[in-house]
């Protein structure tokens, strides 16, 4: 039972923190139609700020600038990368996500030299607490209530606010609500700049619990992330949530299987086999809504 | 129109290049056909980025220190300048076939390195076709030395490292329940934990392995699984970020269990993450601080000094092994080339099985095969409290 | 025109080719005096040969992405394939329970090396015979492995549209490298251990009876199966089924409208895509003399879409020449970026470890987003043009 | 009315497609007898495009029978969900026999070859390609023979009866340009041309003389005839160009809202009252 307890809550804890990232990634699909593998990539670089920003300022400080840098690195990379091809064919702009992705990770490297940086130990949230006899950090608890928090306030500014419409009406129609006068491309900047944020304050979750960076540290859970937006269904906020923990949750129950079975190492192509089963039976994930193509 | 720019500037882009390589390539075939001369090129075949940058930049540096402390060798009765050449294999099978035959063409005289085996096997054939002379300095894989001539290494092995540690795990422990984690796909991972469930079996004690995903980071299923299972110890001989994650998640959730780990763990990186916790993690290791007080001293010195080294040992000065392995192993290269009496790659290749070496982390010789006599290492411990290693013991294997 | 006259000059340039890499290989054999850099060890011939190996590859994903627009990340799963299988069936028995170590032998005992040896003899002509035999038979099966699977996996997959057709392959390929690695299949696989001990490209080097090298073959030999690789998928481009492809590529529904069936020629181009990979895997094998799941990875396959995109998708000798100057870049002559370099006693700042990668991905960067033609756009350079000096109008499809 | 004695190459019966809650053709049924050139006429947003959509197997129609020269190509009734939903005629008319839904290659290998109404040329091939592609369905080779050259006189074929079409369409001499360099009449030409390589039996013309100038569809009227006569085909046309239509078809349904308004002959159509409210009125200011 302690067992079960705990397997669970790794679960929720690191389905937390990949539906941080997966909002950010059912954001930009919903609008630009857009993998953003560069995605997983930001929060990464996120993670290596804190790093560095926290070895020379107070977490009080140190914290709200990363946050803001890596919102300026989101907005940048959007309109660095991938404005200038607004209207080439969709492959090109993935090719650029995934330049950018490497461009990220080679910097990455540069930077901290191949080595794995440890992540600073934030008061309060690295704290540990005890839950039905089962130790763990305050951050464990703390992520989903925080993304439940988020999601909310998310839905309220998609559905109440001015720019929450324009990006409504982006994402059911781009070339109309251009011709309509929105002003697309504030709105994708809005999208981006929400998306990095977050991504910003999931790294913080993230590396709390898990604190080892590496240059790929964001790869993987940027690609899980995503799989959780599509299992929601890609452009719904509260699908990418929901698939984000039901894909943590999944992963730790594989991992916690026991030993004897030897299928502990399929819990990432898990993830992808699910990805694989729901874009052949119901590609438009669990909340996504069907489209049809014009002839 | 673009077009045609596009291929200008990469026309240019490629002539620049061929233009600069070329004359790079000239200087060093200048010096290659001077070999009569005063320099003596010794490569570094080591990982600077990937996964085991981190363990090859520390090897790399104790080899710096040697090649500092002695710039000079003595053969056929004339003075050589050493020289290091570097090449980077990029901790990956793919690049690695390219660096080795960077070195290759670089002309050097005989090949060190590298941290981890999987690069090593992989340049392995290269060096061999090119009748240039490999030692290995902390690639414990066994099939790196068997079946290639040309490679010989001066560390024990992964069926030896993994005897040792199980019989660490019996003897302090009386274990009879192991856990092991290991990589998935990562064979001196899989390699240690499959020699270690040989040999704990072979005494009668259970083992419980599991292996996760690259770039995994949460271990808290596994290690809680272990402690589920009520094992007495766990065994984690997995590469430094790893470790590094799997300390911090065990003192998170208080896991009481003590941790052994292979030669990989002994690093500051991971000694970090334990201290200021209750965690017990015992290492086997090549070379114990404390070992050779002028070694220690003067490498110690070194890396205060000098801002890059500094860096490359992860921000402090404490002693990684394979530092002391990189500067043993520099000096059994020198011997070689004494041996060889010139900086002739077939004749240093041809004196290597011959040379025996008092170094830092014990007396070197080498084996039919090409591998160092060692029968034993070093056990040590991580003090908690002050952040640094204790020696544990100096531990045998079960002497199969 | 007959199509055969036209295509001689092109294939007299390649026989030149053929005969200049082999010249190349041994040149130092015949003039020592030669700089180090025509040393067959040195960098430039281990550049050729991952060149040759990695053309194959990234025409092949040309095939599927620039071709027939299927936006596919599963290259290098199909290459993984390929070189496991290659690997499985070539190492010698004798050479299997070294390897093998760590599960007692391998469960699949069967070699073709020993197979053919048993019939051709161990030595002489009778080996050489015996070699090529079982490396050609290898690396067919190779491809036919990676091409059945891709024929099974086609058929959830092909249906999806671009963006999630790329994820659900680069999906695929993680499940495999998972499979792969798994320690329960390791009297197959050899779990995380990598095979090693078959026959690689050195193999092929003709040796005297003292076992010193008489002829080098060992560059020649990828360029020679990449060649005729390339050639096969040309003369698929160019044919009927081709333009298939390109018709699904331009426009789906006009290429159904006129008849097309879609899924069958995505399915097709799909498998020969994946047969060429896993053709391009065995001979990654053969070129890093071992066969090791955790080299391939999802970067692989970025590295050869983004060569790809360099050499201009669509393109099939654009591809071929990114694939030379990427190799030549990332693994020689950008290198010097990565350790510390003075000019005079001035120490030119940035330089160490890692650099040169963040060179390559900014380079990279600027192609995708100023140059996205890439080098070649989706025209193709004439070989027979250049070898007659005659220049053709291009485009001309009147042949 | 002489439809009666004359087969009909098409058949049309109780089509109704509704996407969710909107119907976008309501119980539509039309007669395409062979060798006649019948047109669909209705305002914008009619529904004229979705009915061809249905024909040529782009859409799966939610209920009705298409006949292709006689037997039955495509059969659909609503059940399940859309059965509760449906708010079209005949729901259970069809029900109890086989669904046919093919995809649109085996419709157009049946003989039914269309146009679109945005011309969809492939831009990357010649205009030769275009029309050569086009008959890589009736080919009779394998990819090995195709790649290994086994089809050489296949190839050599296809080759000659494209310059052929192309010749005949006044189009070769542009056979080497891009396609989608020509001007735009000519593209419209080569996308009929390239219909034709199919050797269809029916021809669909959606919108052919949309944006053409009055020159160029008098033009495309005769060309239309023309080809007619030559293939021995019969052609279903949606067309705005009222003096298009009204020239050359031999009988003109005319459908709004996705239900059909009027039928008959040219000049009963252009008398009709309904007619002119719902679309003359508009259509003629435009034309």
């Amino acid at each position: 039972m302690e067992y079960a307890i705990s397997v669970l809550l790794s679960g929720i804890s690191v389905g937390g923190q990949y539906a941080l990232i997966a909002i950010g990634y059912t954001l930009v699909y919903g609008i630009l139609r857009l993998i953003n593998f560069a995605h997983g990539d930001v929060f990464m670089v996120a993670g290596l700020m804190g790093i560095y920003f926290t070895a020379v300022l107070p977490i009080s400080l140190s914290l709200p600038l990363v946050i803001i840098l890596t919102v300026l690195l989101g907005f940048t990379i959007e309109r660095v990368a991938y404005k200038p091809l607004r209207d080439a064919p969709r492959m090109s702009v993935m090719i650029s996500a995934i330049g950018v992705s490497y461009l990220l990770q080679n910097t990455a490297t540069y930077v901290t030299g191949g080595q794995p940086m440890t992540y600073p130990t934030i008061p309060f949230l690295s704290g540990t607490v005890n839950v039905a006899g089962t130790q763990t950090k305050w951050v464990v608890i703390l992520t989903p209530i925080l993304v439940l928090t988020l999601v909310v306030l998310l839905s309220l500014l998609i559905n109440r606010t001015k720019v929450g419409m324009a990006m409504r009406a982006v994402s059911k129609d781009f070339e109309t609500s251009r011709l309509m006068g929105i002003r697309i491309n504030s709105v994708i900047s809005v999208t981006f700049i929400i998306g990095s944020a977050l991504a910003a304050v999931g790294s913080v979750l993230f590396f709390t619990n898990y604190p080892a960076i590496t240059p790929m540290a964001g790869a993987m859970p940027g690609l899980k992330a995503f799989v959780a937006a599509v299992f929601g269904g890609i452009g719904s906020i509260p699908g990418a949530v929901i698939g984000a923990f039901i894909i943590g949750i999944c992963e730790t129950i594989i991992k916690g299987l026991p030993s004897s079975w030897d299928v502990s190492v399929f819990s990432d192509a898990f993830t992808f086999a699910l990805l694989i089963l729901i874009l052949v039976f119901k590609p438009q994930g669990l909340f996504g809504e069907a489209a049809t193509d014009k002839v | 129109m673009k077009r045609i720019i596009a291929v200008m500037l990469t026309g240019i882009m490629t002539l620049s290049l061929a233009a600069c390589s070329s004359a790079g390539s000239a200087a060093s075939a200048g010096g290659g056909a001077s070999s009569g001369g005063d320099v003596i090129r010794i490569g570094v075949f080591e990982p600077s980025t990937g996964d085991s940058a981190s363990g090859g930049k520390k090897e790399i540096l104790g080899m710096q220190y040697a090649n500092s402390e002695t710039p000079t060798v003595e053969a056929g009765g004339k003075t050589y300048k050493v020289e290091l050449v570097y090449a980077d294999n990029g901790s990956s099978a793919d690049k690695a076939p390219s660096a080795a035959s960077e070195l290759v063409g670089k002309d050097v005289s005989l090949v060190l390195g590298s941290y981890g085996s999987g690069v090593s096997m992989a340049g392995g054939p290269k060096f061999e076709e090119a009748g240039l002379a490999a030692i290995g300095v902390t690639c414990t894989n066994p099939n790196v030395t068997a079946g290639n001539d040309y490679y010989f290494r001066i560390c024990f092995l992964d069926n030896f490292q993994a005897d040792v540690l199980a019989n660490f795990a019996i003897e302090k422990f009386s274990a009879k329940k192991a856990y092991c984690l290991g990589e998935n796909g990562n064979e001196y991972d899989q390699g240690l934990v499959a020699f270690f469930t040989q040999v704990f079996e072979a005494a009668g004690g259970e083992v419980i392995s599991d292996s996760f995903p690259t770039n995994n980071s949460d271990f808290t299923s596994y290690l809680n699984k272990a402690k589920s299972e009520g094992a007495d110890v766990i065994f984690t001989p997995v590469s430094i970020a790893y470790a590094k994650q799997i300390m911090e998640q065990a003192a998170s959730l208080d896991i009481g269990i003590p941790f052994l780990g292979s030669d990989t763990l002994d690093d500051n990186m991971v000694l970090e993450a334990t201290k200021d916790t209750n965690l017990q993690l015992f290492v086997s290791t090549f070379y114990q601080e404390g070992g050779s007080e002028t070694f220690d001293k003067g490498i110690k010195d070194y890396i205060n000094n000098n801002s890059d080294a500094l860096t490359a040992n992860g921000g402090n000065d404490t002693i990684s092994a394979v530092t002391a392995m990189g500067y043993d192993a520099y000096y059994v290269a020198l011997e070689a080339i004494k041996a060889a009496g010139s900086g002739d790659k077939a004749q240093i290749k041809g004196a290597i099985p011959s040379v025996k070496w008092d170094g830092v982390s014990g007396s070197i010789a080498f084996d039919e095969v090409g591998d160092a006599v060692r029968d034993t290492a070093y056990i040590k411990t991580a003090d908690t409290s002050t952040g640094t290693w204790a020696f544990e013991k100096v531990q045998t294997g079960s002497g199969k | 025109m007959s199509e055969k006259k036209s295509n001689l000059p092109a294939l007299i340039g390649i026989v030149i080719l053929f005969l200049f890499i082999i010249l190349l290989e041994n040149i130092r054999s015949f003039i020592p005096g030669l700089p180090m850099i025509f040393d067959p060890m040195s960098p430039l011939f281990t550049v050729l040969k991952k060149a040759a190996v990695y053309s194959l590859v990234a025409v092949s994903m040309n095939l599927l992405n620039g071709f027939t627009g299927l936006f596919s990340l599963g290259q290098a799963g199909f290459m993984l394939l390929g070189a496991y299988t290659y690997a499985i069936l070539t190492v010698p028995s004798a050479m299997k329970d070294q390897v093998y170590y760590l599960f007692g032998g391998c469960a699949f005992q069967f070699s073709l090396v020993d197979f053919f040896q048993g019939i051709f003899g161990s030595a002489g002509a009778g080996y050489a015979v015996g070699l090529i035999l079982s490396c050609l038979i290898a690396i067919i099966l190779a491809g036919v492995v990676a091409g059945f699977f891709a024929f099974l996996i086609g058929f959830p997959v092909l249906r999806l549209k671009s963006d999630y057709l790329a994820i659900a392959t680069l999906g695929f390929a993680e499940i495999l490298r998972a499979i792969f690695q798994w320690q329960t299949l390791g009297p197959v696989t050899n779990g995380a251990n990598m095979i090693k001990g078959f026959p690689t490209f050195t193999s092929f080097n003709i040796t005297g009876a003292g076992g010193q090298v008489v002829l080098r073959l060992s560059t020649f030999v990828p360029f020679l199966i990449t060649t005729v690789c390339i050639a096969i998928i040309v003369l698929l481009i160019n044919s009927s089924y081709g333009r298939a492809f390109k018709s699904i590529r331009d426009d789906e529904i006009a290429a159904e409208a006129m008849g097309i069936r879609l899924f069958s020629h995505k399915m097709l181009s799909f498998v020969i895509s994946s047969f060429f990979a896993g053709v391009g895997g065995a001979m990654f094998a053969m070129y890093v003399a071992n066969a090791q799941a955790k080299a391939f990875t999802s970067t692989m396959t970025y590295e050869i879409l983004l060569i790809v995109v360099i050499g201009g998708i669509g393109s099939v000798s654009g591809s071929v020449l990114a694939t030379f100057l990427y190799v030549a870049c990332s693994e020689w002559w950008l290198r010097f970026l990565d350790s510390e370099q003075y000019i005079g006693s001035f120490k030119v700042p940035l330089l160490r470890n890692g650099f040169r990668m963040v060179v390559f991905s900014v380079v990279i960067m600027i192609i995708v987003l100023f140059f996205s033609q890439g080098i070649m756009g989706n025209r193709e350079i004439d070989l027979n043009a250049i070898f007659t000096g005659k220049k053709r109008r291009s485009g001309s499809q009147g042949k | 009315m002489d439809n009666k004695a004359k087969k009909n190459a098409l058949h049309i019966e109780n089509v109704t497609m509704q996407f969710g809650g909107v119907v976008s053709v309501n119980n539509l049924s039309i007669d395409v007898p062979e060798h006649d050139i019948i047109a669909l006429i209705g305002p914008n947003g009619a529904g004229k495009t979705t009915a061809f959509n249905c024909i040529t197997g782009v859409y799966k129609p939610t209920n009705g029978l298409i006949e292709f020269m006689g037997t039955p190509m495509v059969r659909s009734y609503p059940s399940g969900k859309d059965r509760k939903n449906y708010k079209g005629e005949n729901a259970d008319k069809y029900r109890g026999k086989s669904v046919l839904n093919p995809t649109p290659d085996e419709i157009t290998k049946l003989g039914i070859a269309r146009t679109f109404q945005n011309i969809r040329l492939w831009n990357s091939m010649t205009v030769f390609e275009n029309v050569l592609t086009a008959k890589h369905m009736r080919a009779k080779q394998n990819v090995f023979s195709a790649i290994f050259r086994g089809n050489r006189s296949e190839e050599k074929r296809m080759r000659e009866e494209t310059m052929e079409l192309l010749k005949e369409q006044g189009l070769d001499a542009y056979k080497d340009e891009n396609a989608t360099s020509l001007p735009y009449g000519l593209q419209r030409r080569l996308e009929i041309a390239r219909a034709l390589a199919t050797d269809p039996k029916l021809l669909l013309l959606d919108e052919p003389a949309a944006g053409m100038n009055p020159q160029e569809t008098l033009e495309l009227a005769d060309f239309v005839q023309e080809i007619r006569e030559k293939y021995d085909l019969t052609v279903f046309l949606i067309e705005h160009h009222m003096d298009l239509v009204m020239n050359i078809s031999d009988y003109i349904y005319v459908i709004d809202f996705g239900s059909e308004i009027a039928r008959g002959k040219p000049d009963e159509v252009q008398s009709n009252q309904k007619v002119i409210e719902a679309y003359l009125g508009v259509g003629e200011e435009e034309g």
